[in-house]
């Protein structure tokens, strides 16, 4: 990371922020602001002109913050939010959902270089896609080979082992779910009222935990967000048991680019999900 | 896991009404003999097939599980199917993905006439399954009955 | 807790004698909730029916199992019986025990156990049934049909002749369509006009046809007896109620346009009737045209002379909503724009170059010409004619894959017409194949034939001009060689393609087309004038190219579906369609996405977030419109959108009760 | 007392002769307390295993009964109850269990599942050395060396732990160990947390007047109402009773519940009286800090850390105890 | 700005001649700035592809690669048609099939993206910015010569991999011609086939093809043929003589380049662009409409 562009790019967003603050355009605005250690920032919610000198821009302002949009659906005035690449996504995924409206957020651009978060390797957007400040110029963006290279590599190693090593696999990892659902809180892909996973009287899932249970959430989940997944990684950050759960949505993706062609979502702010639509052309495999 | 005397593969069909239900009433109607081991659950079009039964019907303890509509272009609902085909092309491989065997879980296209199509596939995924063996992947069966002691 | 009866039938022995029927009804009858499960010889013969009708009171049951034949077989006996008794039609399953269990196994033993299976599954299910009440939504007995050419003329005609109010709606100025531009028809060689002209008045003159010409569809909501459709009528600005036809605006008006009737061939006014035999009679202002309208003169002329002073520079578009039972979708055809396609064909830059629609202009005694074929150009009679068929039609790589189904006949009327009003003139058609199925057409080719049409198998590759000739270059793939004919004037029978504006209609409709654009039938054989849109049906070419005879079968066909329709006062709906639970709707239109009907739609809802009071949307299922599917329960990831009869709660439970 | 250090794998053989012991271990990347198996590594070079050891008396999913319909109803109770012994637990953790032993079996009600499990339980505690980052165990008068509520305290030395038995349960311990343990050794003294928080008796009484203060909407707001901090806190012991049912058959558990689930305070007409994250992060907080003092006088927070560790929003306990301690009660 | 590498093509020395001059010419009066490629090689135009599709896609390549590699940005200008379509459809093929472009590369043992675009003189000269810098440098006018734009074959076709405009009716040649007075004519040959590679082998044959071309064009009231390449240039010129002998024809249709008819417009004496050089006489009917700016008749 550039050191000074982007202690630059602190200041730049501490005064827009103060900007946006002081003339009413925004209502308050989410950021980064500092906790007691060091390496770690967490969401920031500075409603006053005096504490936009409280957010922070660093290499630890890994919270995504698009979803904090969900808590105040219908504001007063339009809520400014910082958006790294993968925040704009998110933006666009809720818009997309028809979740939030877009009208509603007033988006803070944030150009990122990547943060301490192994998910920012071969990011494919470090730029936001989606914004209506852009805080400093745009950083230079991974190459396309690179992204690529990085996005299906580990599903592809996986889709290698067997069908049993990939099972034991997944039941292991199944087997350490305490079922926090930190990952769906977190995704902007999971916006459902109500989840299914919580409807114990429709009996889709039960409550108790264990590996069989465990993995129907997991699968569904899985399923549920796959066509909307984009890939920035939230759930795999902030499962609290380490559980590897992009690979699941990833397979999706990767499997939605192998047979209908191109995919990647939140980077266009109107596109129906892959199961939203069909193609009468579609690969016919089931005879 | 040992297999037990007697057992017999577990199979469960989701199959629309239009066409693969009206099949297997065909193949009926002209006392074609299939295993005994499908079980036809009954619903207006393959796209009211949720996922999630899929995953139930595993964890609950079925060996095999099948998914049966029109042929695209046939739809009684003209489309459905085409929501059906992309929806367990990608169920398929996430099951896939997460071990299950490709023969435990089939999606197929049967029309109301194809009775001798809907009496051949039953009788060919009966015997794969037979072959598979009985099914502990994602079964809750397992966990009630030890969990990972059993192993 | 439920009391549940379950009835095995023995189906004389078609069952009992592969399944035990008496254990699986002692088996059933240890599931808690069955309360009563016997065995019955004939269930739905009349005793078995009152068996079952006794059974309900004695035991007090809310629920029945019937394991017997197919439900597709007595579901509805069942259901109609239950009619008669305190238990809703509705809670009732059947387990296929005849031709899923006892006619395809052989194993008695495992008959029986599967039969067990299914009967605790339909248990299982049934346990969850709610009571169901189909509804009735009135008919009401008025039909829109709209495009007024053939087609919409005839379905109208029949449909009113049935006794049935109908508005025909046309965007033109005059009913008549494309019928009414051409000379003869083949193969009789009637006069277009002289036979449908009379049914453009009769339309106008029927007691039960409103006839709205220069109108447009503007929106279509509502169901299958219960269309809401409102109608643009265009700004005319002659005042119709007064306006007696006398003509004498159109004399007086000094702009000159290009004749769209005659495809531009001639000038028509600014004021103008569309033809002289137009229905209704009387001309309207083409605004865009109209010196004063558009401004740029002060003119004003037909206001001084229109003796009743019908003139309405001030008239402003209208929009009419009204209710329909039924629609008929009779939008049409146009031909392809070949000058975009074809520039080895100078891509309309040769005045003589011109379509077979054109040329039905030049040939019609009312056309521009009086009947006298006359090149564009320079008026000149032309000797040599080249036809040239297939331009745009089974051509992949430029027009259509599709073949235009009547070009091969018109090109052979076209050829039959020159050749007897020119004497001495020499016609060439350059076609791919000659397809004449249908009555008195292959005896009308051989006859064009022996008139003297010089047929060339071959596609034309190249027209240019050289002096006042066009050259024809192409390849007679008969005797394998290029051949070159120098003519005076070529006729491009071009490709039948849907009208302009019909993706707009099918999107207000909420049905589909094909790839082409055409009309999407509801099925290709046996469905062919229906849409996928119960209450909407097609006549003529907008489903895809045909001919007269065609159109108006399909017409006729369509009108005889309207009528069925509005032969009910009111139609029963099945109520096992879908339901959004509102409370867990979180508004992501996932299942609008996927309704083959369009009969889920997003209404605004009050809500609460915090201690605030707020609108949010949810989704709502139009029950005249959902044909219960279920589509959408799938694409629910909430499961707040669920199918009744088909519940999600439902199959789980069958899922369940399969695998104890 | 002794132990030698390479004697460590033998003495808790000679236990799991008679108990199942449970031991720090990292079971497929996670570092939780799991049955040892006699033979593989125990690991105490983490200050905290990042699941507590709750589950060991009060198991994420714990079957109550099962149930068998048809003519005439058949329950049956579960009793699940082995001989155990858990080595290696810490001071803050076993504080925790104290804290979980005021609510099954104190006061009114005693939960008979709990009890049964307690009563077989014995508790070794070995002290800290060194302590974590997110470790305040001493702001809430705690020490890192020490946990009174054990059977037997362990503390390492280098390469002897010194064993002192706290109860008969620990004597019997000591007994069993007899042949392992030499006399003497010296309590190492106790390291101190780098953390310091504010925490003091006044602060549950200050907070006790503080349900309506602003503070909460702030603190609450980067909350994603998942369940980790109540899942890897040690004295969360809030659960939820469900059925799993076949048909006429089936069993009835109980299972984790967490208050920071939107769904945990739903009544069965919708209506839920904390609505929001506010008054859920609200509840969590003033549980931990006062409520649970004024009705048991000691905290709900033993200041292991584990949810400042693990909160996906980074929210910290711990700088919210400064923030009240720091607050001007005019406000209040 | 009118800055564009440049591929001159083997012909530009020898058959091409007055063509380079008049470019030359041209290029010096409107300030375009064209750098020829170096070390160019042949684009292995008439032969190679019938023998070898990977040589005849690798050969323009190595050209386009070079231009690549001194990292201006710059387009590639490219006089000759054929060329011109050598150029373009290795530029298709590295746009459009990774594997082919990795081949390529491995041909060519240079690196190729086909960043830069491939373009004649006649999308160069069409631009607006050439347009202007032309008429604003016109001193003589041509007007009343009627000439026959004639395009050939392969400047437009086939059109996926040219993207030019209309392949039957193309006008490019016909806006930039009306620029110097001259008034082009509509006829139906600007892009039928000359025949050019028959001529040598079975000129029989090939005849007829140049035969319909030069009818047409006089039948539409044409007075001269204008081209945009050294080929068709050549075959029109050179044969129109062969044809008029052998076939019993009176043709009489000088064959300019349209970079002749622009230098002559812009003030070049015949010399300097080499207008007495052509093989049927040209020289007279440019002298007989060439008349100053703003003089009439």
């Amino acid at each position: 990371m550039n050191d000074t562009l982007e202690i630059k790019r602190e200041a730049q967003l501490r005064e827009t922020a103060r900007r946006l603050l002081e003339d009413g355009t925004v209502g308050y605005i989410i950021g980064w602001g500092t906790t007691r250690f060091e390496d770690k920032t967490a969401p920031l919610f500075a409603a006053k002109p005096e504490e936009a000198d409280r957010l922070v821009w660093n290499e630890y302002c890994i919270n995504s913050l698009a979803k904090y949009s969900l808590d105040d659906k219908y504001p007063e005035k339009k809520i400014g939010i910082c958006v790294r690449g993968c925040d704009s996504r998110a933006v666009n995924r809720l818009v997309n959902d028809k979740q939030i409206e877009r009208e509603n957020l007033f988006l803070i651009g944030m150009p990122c270089s990547g943060k301490e978060n192994s998910v920012c390797e071969g990011c494919s957007h470090k730029n936001p896609v989606v914004y209506d400040i852009l805080i400093g110029e745009p950083v230079e963006e991974n190459t396309e080979e690179k992204a690529s290279a990085e996005r299906f590599r580990e599903i592809e190693e996986f889709e290698k082992m067997s069908p049993d090593e990939r099972y034991e696999f997944w039941a292991k990892q199944y087997d350490k779910c305490i079922r926090c659902y930190a990952c769906r809180n977190i995704c902007p892909a999971c916006s459902c009222k109500e989840c299914y996973a919580d409807q114990y009287m429709v009996g889709w899932q039960g409550k108790q935990n264990n590996r069989a249970e465990s993995q129907v959430y997991g699968l569904t989940r899985a399923y549920h967000v796959g066509d909307r997944c984009i890939e920035c990684g939230e759930c795999e950050r902030v499962c609290p048991m380490g559980l590897p759960i992009m690979r699941q949505t990833k397979k999706m993706l990767k499997d939605i680019n192998d047979l209908f062609g191109n995919y990647e979502c939140g980077v266009e702010s109107e596109r129906a999900p892959v199961l939203g639509e069909y193609d009468l052309t579609d690969r016919d495999e089931f005879m | 896991m040992s297999v037990e005397k007697n057992w017999e593969p577990k199979i469960i069909a989701f199959t629309c009404n239009w066409c693969t239900y009206t099949g297997a009433d065909l193949a009926g109607l002209n006392r074609m003999k299939y295993p005994e081991n499908v079980h036809l659950v009954r619903v207006p079009c393959s796209s009211r097939v949720n996922p999630q039964f899929i995953l139930r019907a595993f964890q609950k303890g079925c060996d095999g599980v099948m998914v049966c509509g029109c042929h695209p272009g046939d739809c009684h609902y003209a489309t459905g199917n085409y929501f059906t085909r992309r929806r367990f092309m990608l169920m398929k491989r996430l099951l896939e993905y997460n071990g299950i065997d490709p023969q435990r879980f089939q999606a197929r296209w049967i029309s109301g006439s194809e009775a001798a199509k809907f009496r051949d596939t039953m009788t060919q995924v009966t015997a794969q399954i037979r072959e598979l063996g009985p099914n502990s992947k994602f079964q809750e069966k397992w966990y009630q009955e030890g969990g990972p002691e059993n192993e | 807790m439920s009391r549940t009866g379950v009835i095995i039938c023995h189906c004389g022995t078609n069952i009992a004698s592969m399944v035990d029927v008496e254990k699986v009804a002692e088996e059933i009858g240890k599931i808690p909730g069955v309360v009563y499960s016997v065995t019955n010889k004939y269930t739905c013969s009349e005793p078995g029916q009152q068996m079952i009708k006794d059974a309900i009171e004695e035991h007090s049951l809310d629920r029945i199992v019937i394991g017997a034949c197919t439900p597709r077989m007595h579901e509805t006996t069942f259901r109609k019986m239950l009619k008669g008794t305190k238990i809703n039609p509705y809670m009732l399953e059947i387990a296929n025990l005849r031709e899923q269990c006892a006619w395809v196994h052989t194993d008695k033993e495992k008959a029986t156990e599967k039969a067990i299976s299914l009967v605790r599954m339909s248990v299982a299910k049934v346990g969850s049934n709610k009571p169901l009440f189909t509804s009735f939504i009135p008919i009401h007995k008025k039909a829109l049909v709209i495009g007024g050419g053939i087609a919409g003329i005839q379905a109208a005609l029949d449909i009113a002749d049935a006794g049935h109010e109908v508005t025909l709606v046309e965007r033109e100025p005059s009913i008549g369509g494309k019928m009414v531009m051409l000379d003869k028809t083949f193969p009789t060689l009637d006069c277009s006009a002289c036979i449908s002209t009379p049914k453009m008045v009769d339309v106008s003159a029927h007691p039960n046809i409103t006839l709205k010409t220069s109108c447009e569809v503007e929106a279509v909501t509502g169901y299958v007896g219960n269309f809401e459709v409102t109608i643009r009528q265009k700004a005319r600005y002659v005042n119709h109620d007064i306006c007696t036809g006398c003509g004498l605006c159109e004399t007086k008006c000094p702009s000159k346009i290009s004749d769209e009737f005659n495809q531009g061939i001639g000038e028509r006014k600014a004021i103008y009737k569309l033809f002289p035999q137009a229905v209704p009679a009387k001309p309207v202002i083409d605004a865009q045209n109209c010196r004063k309208l558009n401004g740029s003169a002060k003119c004003g002329v037909c206001q001084i002379v229109c003796p009743l002073q019908c003139i309405d520079f001030e008239d402003k578009d209208q929009l009419i909503t009204e209710t329909y039972g039924a629609i008929v979708v009779a939008t049409g055809y146009e031909l392809i724009d070949w000058t975009k396609l074809y520039g080895e064909y100078g891509s309309g830059r040769y005045a003589d170059v011109i379509s077979g629609l054109q040329f039905e202009r030049l040939v019609n005694a009312s056309g521009p010409t009086e009947g006298h074929i006359l090149r564009p150009s320079d008026q000149k009679e032309p000797k040599d004619v080249v036809i040239v068929k297939c331009v745009g039609s089974r051509d992949e790589k430029k027009g259509k894959s599709y073949c235009s189904r009547a070009c091969c006949m018109y090109g052979a009327k076209h050829a039959h017409q020159i050749l007897e009003k020119i004497p001495g003139s020499n016609v060439y058609i350059f076609y791919m194949d000659v397809r004449t199925p249908g009555k008195g057409y292959e005896e009308f080719y051989n006859r064009t034939r022996e008139d003297g049409a010089t047929y060339i198998r071959g596609r034309v590759a190249k027209i240019y001009k050289e002096g006042d000739k066009l050259i024809c270059t192409g390849e007679d793939t008969l005797i394998g060689k290029p051949v070159t004919v120098k003519a005076d004037m070529v006729i491009l029978e071009t490709a039948m393609v849907p009208a302009r504006g019909v993706e707009e209609i099918v999107s207000k409709l909420g049905i589909s087309m094909d790839g082409d654009h055409w009309v999407q039938e509801a099925h290709p054989k046996l469905r062919p004038v229906e849409t996928q849109t119960a209450g909407i049906f097609l006549a003529g070419t907008c489903q895809g190219p045909k001919d007269i005879p065609d159109t108006v079968a399909q017409a006729s066909a369509a009108a005889v579906k309207v009528c069925g329709v509005f032969s009910k006062e009111q139609m029963e709906t099945s109520p096992m369609i879908s339901r959004v639970n509102e409370e867990k709707c979180c508004g992501c239109e996932f299942c609008v996405k996927c309704c083959p009907y369009s009969a889920i739609a997003m209404k605004e809802i009050d809500g609460r977030e915090g201690n605030r009071k707020i609108k949010r949307m949810v989704a709502t299922v139009n029950s005249g419109l959902c044909q219960g599917c279920g589509a959408c329960t799938a694409a629910c990831r909430t499961g707040a959108i669920d199918l009744l009869g088909y519940t999600n709660d439902q199959i789980l439970k069958e899922v369940d009760a399969l695998c104890l | 007392m002794q132990l030698d250090k390479s004697d460590l794998q033998e003495a808790l053989r000679i236990l799991s002769a008679e108990a199942g012991v449970f031991v720090p271990s990292v079971v497929e990347g996670v570092s939780r307390f799991a049955l040892w198996d006699g033979e593989s590594s125990i690991d105490l070079s983490r200050v905290n295993t990042e699941l507590p050891p709750k589950d060991i008396l009060f198991p994420q999913t714990e079957k109550m009964y099962s149930y068998k319909m048809g003519k005439n109803i058949e329950i049956k109770e579960i009793i699940d109850n082995p001989k155990q012994v858990v080595f290696g637990i810490r001071p803050c953790d076993v504080k925790s269990i104290g804290c979980m032993d005021k609510v099954f079996l104190e006061k009114t009600y005693v939960d008979s599942f709990y009890a049964g499990k307690r009563e077989n339980l014995t508790v070794i505690s070995v002290g800290c050395t060194q302590t974590d980052r997110t470790c305040f165990c001493d702001s809430m008068g705690l020490s890192p060396s020490d946990a009174p509520g054990a059977d037997v305290m362990m503390n390492d030395t280098g390469d002897t732990f010194v064993v002192e038995a706290y109860t008969d349960k620990g004597k019997q311990v000591m007994e069993a160990w007899k042949p392992l343990l030499k006399k003497g050794g010296k309590k190492p003294a106790a390291p101190e947390c780098t953390l310091k928080v504010k925490m003091s008796p006044e602060i549950s009484v200050k907070l006790s007047k503080m349900f309506e203060h602003p503070i909460w909407e702030e603190v609450s707001r980067p909350c994603i109402g998942c369940a980790t901090c109540t899942y890897v806190c040690p004295t969360c012991y809030c659960f939820d009773m469900n059925s799993d049912n076949h048909s006429s058959e089936g069993t009835k558990f109980r299972c984790w519940d967490s208050c920071m689930f939107s769904d945990y305070s739903r009544m069965a007409g919708g209506h839920n009286p904390r609505p929001g994250k506010k008054e859920r992060v609200r509840n969590r907080y003033m549980h931990k800090l006062s409520y649970f003092n004024e009705r048991y006088e000691t905290s709900l927070c033993a200041g292991c850390g584990r949810c400042a560790d693990k909160c996906p929003a980074h929210m910290d306990i711990t700088a919210f105890i400064d923030r009240v301690a720091e607050e001007e009660m005019e406000n209040a | 700005m009118l800055r564009y590498a440049y591929y001159p093509g083997c012909s530009m020395d020898s058959t091409g001649a007055t063509y380079k001059k008049s470019i030359e010419f041209v290029a010096e009066k409107i300030g375009l700035d064209l750098r020829e490629i170096k070390d160019w090689n042949c684009c292995g135009a008439t032969a190679a592809h019938t023998k070898d599709e990977m040589m005849a896609l690798a050969l323009p390549a190595r050209n386009l690669a070079l231009a690549e590699s001194e990292d201006l940005g710059l387009d590639i200008a490219i006089p000759c048609a054929a060329c011109y379509s050598r150029m373009k459809y290795s530029l298709h093929a590295v746009r459009t099939d990774e594997e082919k472009k990795e081949q390529i590369q491995e041909i060519i043992e240079m690196p190729y993206e086909g960043k830069n675009d491939v373009l004649s003189f006649l999308d160069i000269f069409s631009t607006e910015e050439a347009m202007e810098a032309c008429r604003s440098k016109m001193v003589r006018t041509l007007s009343g010569l009627k000439v026959a734009c004639y395009y050939g074959c392969l400047l437009s076709r086939p059109h996926e991999v040219t993207g030019g405009e209309d392949t039957e009716n193309p006008m490019d040649m016909d806006r930039i011609v009306a620029l110097t007075g001259a008034e082009p004519v509509d006829w139906s040959f600007k892009t039928e086939c000359c025949g050019a590679s028959h001529q040598v082998d079975v000129p029989k044959e090939a005849r007829p093809l140049l035969d319909r071309i030069l009818r047409n064009a006089q039948a539409n009231g044409a007075q001269a043929i204008v081209t945009a390449c050294p080929l068709c240039n050549m075959n029109l010129d050179m044969r129109q003589a062969e044809i008029n002998e052998k076939m019993e024809k009176k043709y009489n249709l000088p064959v300019y380049q349209f970079t002749e008819l622009l230098a002559v417009a812009m003030g070049a004496g015949a010399k300097e662009i080499g207008l007495h050089k052509h093989f049927f006489p040209a020289f007279e009917l440019m002298k007989k409409y060439a008349k100053r700016a703003g003089e009439n008749g």
